[in-house]
């Protein structure tokens, strides 16, 4: 009830605002000021989410700014359409823009990406100048009209505030629900760590050009309302990279990732040289050092600055608190209830081995140049056993793992996984395909809190795409409510319930391992992958993660393991693969392998009997 | 959830820094507001200063001489950061903030176009040193040229080319921006219909700094002459380009290639181009005055593409004078004037607003334009 | 030799080393063990200088050296091979080894081509792949490389964090037999080790972190026999035994 | 085919792209000792080119002094540089440090303008202004300085890194700074020195391309940008990489705009750089480290 009327009060605020602020401020200046900075905050929001998000930099969104504006400028003027129309078009044609400049610059992150970036914004400008027959050249296109509602035309600064923050509104509203949904999960996991993303499931390429699409798109948006308000007047040199840069600077200054803070940072900027005007001559200098103070002593932005703040802090935890009753009445899953163990869904006959086949490597081979790192291993994985791959440093095993959840293209050989050819796939498709994995290097989304760290595990089981996510339908509602119950009930599985709002990058290294565990067993996966679980584990965590590992098995999941804990890999192995120098040197039961003289010599020396 | 309720407190923050922000200041009686919108910042500012110093001198001049009508002239300067929405904002600012009476505006051609519709609206007399062609034909009466325009420049160049010497082949090249663009335009019409032949026409991004590909282009299309389009630091590399290729074929450059500026970059490289300049320095005894008094304030050289401001602001205060402080009666005085005599010329406003018609072909001697011969085309229009 | 006393050590609001006291006497091996998160890499970052305390005391060759910058404390003689043997990817393996000695500024080309050769002595490998750039280098060459190269310094002290890790047991073997044979050669060791029996059967003497501070320390014959730390460090393996029986019975069962 | 035009345009290729090269030297030496780019190169040659001009012409000092004066005060402005843009956010992601040297580079634009005014200045040649006649080519000789500087500074970064420890002690310093620190390298004073060598070569830059460019606030801007293409297809962090690749888009930008477009020309390096990345992302001299799971 309380969150209802909260809501109710936050939007009667909102409209009061908007329907009062034309009649406050008066002047043409400021309110075109603000129609401008609204058109920036939106270009701004559509940068936070390729940057914030999924983490990629981008120095080209005054460019699809400009896509927008000429696409709407030229179809209103040339052609006669409704501005409205024109709307449309900018958002289309600017993502469509966003998904050209995304696939070629796929491969590329960080410096790279941001030079591409750069080119594709500086050849923009270049066409808006030099194809005169469509853009009119450097004269730029006058006399864009204004919309209509009606027989109104909204050429009034004034009149136009009302459809530019209507806009804002409705797409802050859909950029906040994006960032708590599956889709906004996967641009973060991206943004965090792009293999794991891809092993839990997320295609990796189609959410990286869905981000720079729908970033471009947001940025047309900001660009028609550029181009049908204020001087009703666009040129090429409006477009420019130093825009770009600017629009980066208001979205990082706002705090990168706070749907809010690229509103605020776009405002501050478009109003600070304003307001600066008494420095006459050196407020650009002013505007700059400001920059870098506010990198140096603001590292999250102003967002950050707001968020630590005592008062709001107080507030928000109050805010919280009261919210989360509500979800879980809304959520209706209760986590208690379904402890696993003996009494899980999962019967014993899962469990017992029944002998199928679930995974089958055939003359499995990597080459990197000249070294042959795996060459020729056959292995066969049984449903329902705990599978051990051992050796010595260097003699393959993890390159097995990365070729096996599709981290690796393998040179030569077949992976067949319960049926399915899987070698060469992505790792996300062979993710939903039933396999999951951790890594030796624990690659956790760092930055994001452990529960959502779980629901990106879940990733390859759910459904709700982009528009589902941004307008926040009753049916995503729905399955982020079962995304959430299963992820709880994992959490609580590891062991790491109470801990779902800590930022997993703070856990101590046993309880991340924990975590990246839980992870991958929010994918549901028919066979787990595990490299080094008990690297860096003494004596009795490695004794909790025996029981974990039991535990997992009883539910039905057969496990691979990498490690080199012998006392480990003995006692819960009911299979054991020996690789040396690429090539398989032994298998069988633990008994036989402890006794083997080769693996005795290669890998497990002579103390192994006194251990 | 959260993030809308931040959304609230920002938004009134926002409004609340605004609404104490927007209010206005109120004009003292004694004084009479005009705006002034020069490039003080950004890619343009080099001309700004330039401009702000010309109309600065004539400022003090009015004002020194006991202001108009017993008014002193406040000058209110608002930079228009060298970008579009930036001019739009100055405007708006001047009119609505500042209250200005009148308004000396924008050197380019593009800012004109981004602020066209908005002086339209406030109906506000501004006077403008753009040059492009169709600024003054779009029926904005609040408009007043005083520069000759893009297509007097063109008409006299190839005019002279046609008349006065015995090249039929010409070269273009030009600044890809607007002005570069318009004028290369007018040119190559203006070389069609006296029968000249185009043989090559190349267009540069602006700030280029190496014209090896344009020149050669020229010169293997057999270019007799090459008529350049744009901006001071280009015309100055083009000519010592030119010169270290071994100077193929003649040059004749738009206004910028003549201009102060231009010259101090190019030095020896620019002996013997010609170019087309809305006036030549000591044509006039109002000129040859103004020369004096630039250097006697500043101890520098005046910058001939500046002096539109401080002609427009004579002007603009003349016709207040005429007219006293009613915008409409502005207007119409500023359009009666005939033969006024400015430092760039005699100023005779048609009805579209364009006040001058009149260039001149000038080629640079030890560092100096030296006259050729002045084209009229007023007539023509 | 070397004396810890009281240190307290922060992240940002998390006070991770809560006055740990340790000392580790001229000639020695000293193993430091404990649970993940108990404190034993905090406490080598911050004897080293790259954490700073904010009480306590570090004293080394009767030198105070608590808040010393890290560039200093190594060139005054402290070794450090941390956690994840950090060799410089993009460096040839000789390179590597070069910077170790970094620390020597008086020291002759004479003498470092002398440690040089000691340390090929001890890690015949390396000398093979002198040329190979860091990354190229397998788990068991890296941890190899990093120890030579804190034995470069000619450092009287070294310290050394989970040498062991993602190691091969037989590569483990090797790097506890190399360690003892370093010591043997008149370096003192402080050795960090999840392989708490391992490292007791190296060790003179132990200490046993939790939570921030020293919970036990003794020499390595008692501790290996405390049954406490049987329970809790070593690994009686009873549990996994035990555990494994039950599955078999389950499946037995069904 | 025309031979003359077309040796004139390797010519006038070269040239540039030797200047390209040049700025490209101080972002590589950057990269590989902080592994940061540096957005704000540019105008590490525009600062210089101001100070130089501004010796010669209002204090009439000779130019060799004005060398040594600049080169010493760009020693200096690198190592003030990096403790106010690197240094605080040394610890922090490349993001932040990129947009500081955005910030910082927007800073000495304006701050130039300030001081030295918005009027572009021409900068005394030490060089004859008539071009040299090579076998019917026209060769500035400013332009045969510049390679012959390029060169000089190639040769010498190339044996600092490859042959002295120091060198090797500031690639340490870039591939792990805390590892660095343990082996007792002094590490801020590694970062220092990177910065105040790669604004030495800025003011290389600046007082090699002044006379021929005139000096500007924005004279670095394109240069700066074009620079950093270079690097990446000559291959990031690689020096004889920086200088062919600097060289390589120098050529291929006039002899596009001569067959192509002049229009489009500064389209022609990004698009170089579009396809360098698809085809061989490493560049040419690049080397692949692969990411380890």
């Amino acid at each position: 009830m309380k969150t209802i009327m909260k809501n109710l009060l936050i939007l009667a605020a909102v409209v009061v605002t908007v329907l009062l602020l034309p009649r406050f401020v008066t002047s043409n200046y400021w309110l075109n000021l603000i129609n401008l900075s609204i058109s920036f905050s939106i270009a701004c929001l559509g940068l936070n989410i390729v940057l914030g998000f999924a983490g990629q930099l981008s120095l080209a969104q005054a460019a699809f700014w400009g896509v927008g504006a000429y696409t709407s400028a030229i179809l209103t003027t040339q052609l006669g359409l409704p501005v409205w129309a024109g709307m449309f078009a900018a958002f289309f044609m600017a993502a469509l823009c966003g998904v050209l400049l995304g696939i070629p610059t796929l491969k590329l992150s960080g410096h790279y990406l941001a030079m591409a970036t750069i080119g594709f914004g500086i050849i923009l400008q270049l066409i808006l100048v030099n194809e005169i027959w469509l853009t009119k050249g450097s004269d730029g296109i006058t006399t864009i009209p204004s919309p209509w509602i009606g027989s109104l035309e909204l050429k009034d600064p004034g009149a136009f505030f009302y459809v530019a923050a209507v806009s804002l509104i409705l797409l802050s509203w859909g950029t906040i629900h994006l960032k708590n949904s599956r889709v906004g999960r996967a641009f973060m996991a991206i943004r965090e760590n792009e293999m794991a993303a891809g092993a839990m499931g997320v295609d990796t390429t189609y959410y990286k050009v869905m981000a720079f699409a729908l970033s471009a798109g947001y940025g047309g948006f900001g660009g028609w309302m550029f181009a049908h308000s204020g001087s009703h007047y666009i040129s090429p040199d409006t477009f420019s990279f130093e825009q770009s840069v600017i629009l980066l600077v208001m979205t990082v200054l706002g705090g990168n990732g706070s749907v809010i803070g690229s509103i605020v940072g776009a405002t501050l900027l478009t109003m600070l040289p304003e307001v600066l005007r008494f420095l006459k001559d050196s407020y650009m200098m002013v505007y700059a050092a400001g920059i870098v103070a506010i990198m140096i002593f603001m590292p999250s932005g102003i967002a950050g600055l707001v968020k630590s703040m005592p008062l709001t802090l107080r507030l928000r935890t109050w805010w919280n608190a009261d919210s989360r009753g509500g979800r879980q009445v809304g959520g209706g899953a209760s986590p208690r209830g379904t402890y696993p163990g003996k009494k899980a869904a999962f019967q014993p006959e899962d469990c017992a081995g029944s002998g199928e086949v679930l995974l089958t490597v055939k003359g499995l081979a990597k080459h990197f140049g000249g070294l042959k790192a795996v060459d020729g291993v056959d292995m066969e994985v049984r449903r329902g056993e705990i599978q051990a791959l051992i050796g010595p440093n260097g003699s393959g095993k993890t390159t097995i793992l990365n070729m096996l959840s599709g981290l690796y293209v393998p040179t030569a050989g077949e992976i067949i996984l319960g049926g399915a050819a899987i070698a060469g796939k992505k790792p996300h498709a062979i993710t939903s395909l039933g396999m999951a994995r951790t890594f030796q290097n624990i690659r956790l989304f760092g930055e994001l809190t452990v529960l959502e760290n779980v629901l990106i595990g879940r990733h390859c089981h759910s459904r709700a795409g982009l528009l589902a996510s941004i307008l926040h339908l009753p049916s995503q509602k729905a399955e982020e409510a079962g995304i959430r119950a299963k992820a709880l009930e994992m959490l609580e599985f590891v062991g790491l319930k109470g801990k779902e709002d800590a930022q997993a990058n703070s856990l101590p290294y046993g309880q991340q391992r924990l975590l990246e565990l839980a992870r991958a067993l929010a994918s549901d996966p028919q066979l787990l992958l595990l490299d080094e679980p008990a690297a860096g584990l003494n004596a009795a965590e490695t004794e909790a993660l025996v029981d974990l590992l039991f535990q997992i098995c009883t539910r039905g999941i057969t496990i691979l393991l990498v490690e080199h804990d012998m006392n480990l890999v003995m006692n819960v192995s009911d299979h054991i693969t020996v690789l040396n120098f690429g090539r398989k040197i032994a298998e069988g039961p633990a008994e036989e392998i402890e006794k083997n003289r080769e693996v005795v010599d290669a890998y497990l020396g002579t103390e192994v009997g006194n251990a | 959830m959260v993030n809308l309720r931040r959304i609230l407190s920002v938004t009134f923050l926002c409004l609340m820094v605004v609404a104490v922000v927007c209010s206005g200041s109120a004009t003292a009686a004694d004084e009479i507001r005009i705006g002034f919108t020069p490039p003080i910042t950004g890619v343009h500012a080099a001309g700004g200063s330039l401009q702000l110093k010309a109309i600065k001198l004539a400022l003090k001049e009015i004002n020194g001489a006991g202001g108009v009508n017993g008014k002193k002239i406040d000058l209110r300067v608002i930079d228009n950061q060298s970008t579009n929405p930036g001019a739009l904002a100055a405007l708006q600012k001047a009119v609505e903030q500042e209250k200005v009476l009148a308004l000396m505006g924008y050197l380019y051609s593009t800012q004109v176009f981004a602020t066209a519709d908005a002086i339209k609206n406030y109906g506000i007399p501004t006077i403008i040193g753009a040059t492009n062609v169709n600024i003054t034909k779009q029926g904005n009466p609040w408009l007043f040229r005083v520069r000759p325009d893009d297509s007097i420049a063109a008409g006299a160049m190839v005019k002279y080319i046609k008349e006065d010497t015995k090249f039929t082949k010409i070269g273009i090249l030009h600044d890809s921006d607007a002005f570069g663009t318009g004028g290369a335009d007018l040119v190559e019409k203006g070389a069609k219909e006296l029968g000249l032949t185009v043989v090559k026409r190349e267009k540069s991004s602006t700030g280029a700094k190496d014209f090896t590909a344009e020149l050669l282009a020229m010169k293997n299309a057999g270019a007799q002459i090459l008529v350049f389009y744009g901006h001071q630091e280009a015309t100055a590399v083009l000519q010592r380009q030119l010169r270290q290729l071994g100077s193929p074929f003649k040059f004749l450059g738009s206004p910028s290639s003549a201009s102060k500026d231009a010259l101090n970059l190019a030095k020896e490289a620019s002996e013997g181009i010609w170019a087309v300049v809305d006036f030549v320095p000591g044509q006039s005894a109002e000129n040859k005055r103004y020369a004096e008094a630039y250097k006697k304030e500043y101890n520098e050289n005046y910058d001939s593409l500046a002096v539109w401001t401080y002609d427009g602001l004579k002007i603009l205060v003349e016709a207040i004078k005429k007219a006293g402080e009613d915008r409409g009666k502005i207007r119409t005085a500023i359009l009666a004037m005939q033969g006024y005599k400015g430092v760039q010329g005699n100023f005779s406003f048609t009805p579209n607003g364009d006040g001058l018609s009149e260039v001149s072909i000038v080629q640079i001697e030890k560092g100096e334009p030296k006259l050729l011969k002045i084209v009229n085309l007023g007539a023509k229009k | 030799m070397l004396k810890v006393e009281g240190i307290e050590t922060w992240y940002g609001a998390i006070q991770a080393l809560k006055g740990v006291t340790l000392d580790v006497k001229s000639g020695e091996i000293v193993a430091l063990l404990g649970a993940n998160g108990a404190g034993k890499s905090t406490t080598i970052m911050t004897i080293t200088g790259i954490l700073k305390p904010l009480k306590g005391s570090i004293r080394f060759l009767d030198q105070d050296i608590t808040g010393m910058e890290a560039e200093d404390i190594a060139e005054i003689g402290i070794a450090c091979v941390p956690e994840g043997r950090r060799i410089f990817p993009g460096l040839t393996v000789l390179d590597n080894l070069m910077l170790g000695a970094t620390p020597r500024k008086r020291a002759s080309r004479g003498e470092i081509k002398n440690d040089l050769d000691r340390v090929f002595a001890i890690f015949p490998q390396l000398a093979d792949f002198s040329g190979r750039l860091g990354w190229q280098l397998s788990g068991g060459q890296l941890q190899m490389l990093a120890i030579g190269r804190g034995l470069m310094s000619g450092s009287k002290i070294l310290l050394l964090d989970e040498p062991s890790l993602g190691l091969a047991p037989v590569l483990v073997q090797e790097v506890f037999r190399v360690i003892k044979e370093i010591n043997k050669t008149g370096t003192t060791i402080l050795l960090v080790e999840q392989n708490a029996r391992m490292a007791l059967l190296i060790a003179n003497r132990g200490f046993v972190l939790e939570t921030g501070r020293v919970m036990l320390s003794d020499t390595a014959a008692n501790l290996l026999a405390n049954e406490e730390m049987k329970a809790h460090y070593l690994g009686a393996h009873t549990h996994i035994k035990e555990a494994r029986q039950r599955r078999r019975d389950e499946r037995a069962g069904a | 085919m025309d031979w003359s035009t077309n040796l004139q345009m390797v010519a006038a290729g070269l040239a540039m792209g030797s200047i390209y090269a040049l700025v490209a030297l101080g972002f590589v030496l950057i990269f590989n000792a902080v592994n940061v780019v540096n957005f704000a190169q540019g105008e590490f040659a525009m600062v210089p080119a101001f100070v130089a001009v501004w010796l010669m012409n209002s204090l009439n000092t000779p130019f060799a002094l004005t060398c040594v004066i600049t080169v010493v005060f760009m020693g200096i402005f690198g190592i003030v540089f990096q403790r106010i843009a690197y240094y605080p956010l040394r610890h922090r992601s490349f993001l932040p440090v990129v947009i500081s040297t955005i910030g910082v580079g927007i800073f000495l634009k304006n701050g130039a303008q300030l001081i030295f005014g918005a009027e572009p200045l021409s900068m005394p040649r030490p060089t004859s202004p008539t071009a040299l006649n090579i076998f019917g080519v026209f060769v500035d000789p400013q332009y045969i300085v510049i390679i012959l500087c390029t060169l000089i500074l190639l040769g010498f970064q190339y044996f600092f890194f490859e042959k002295t420890i120091l060198g090797k002690k500031m690639l340490a310093t870039a591939q792990d700074k805390q590892m660095a620190r343990l082996l007792g390298i002094p590490v801020a004073q590694m970062i220092a020195i990177t910065f105040a060598y790669s604004s030495i070569l800025g003011a290389a830059a600046g007082i090699l391309v002044g006379p021929i460019f005139f000096v500007t606030k924005d004279m670095g801007a394109m240069i700066g940008l074009k620079a950093f293409c270079s690097t990446i297809v000559g291959g990031f962090g690689s020096i004889p990489g920086a200088i062919l690749g600097g060289i390589f888009l120098g050529v291929i930008e006039v002899f596009a705009s001569y067959y192509i477009s002049t229009a489009y020309r500064d389209a022609f390096a990004f698009i170089i750089l579009i396809l360098v990345l698809l085809l061989r992302p490493q560049g040419f001299f690049g080397e692949k480290i692969a990411e380890k799971a």
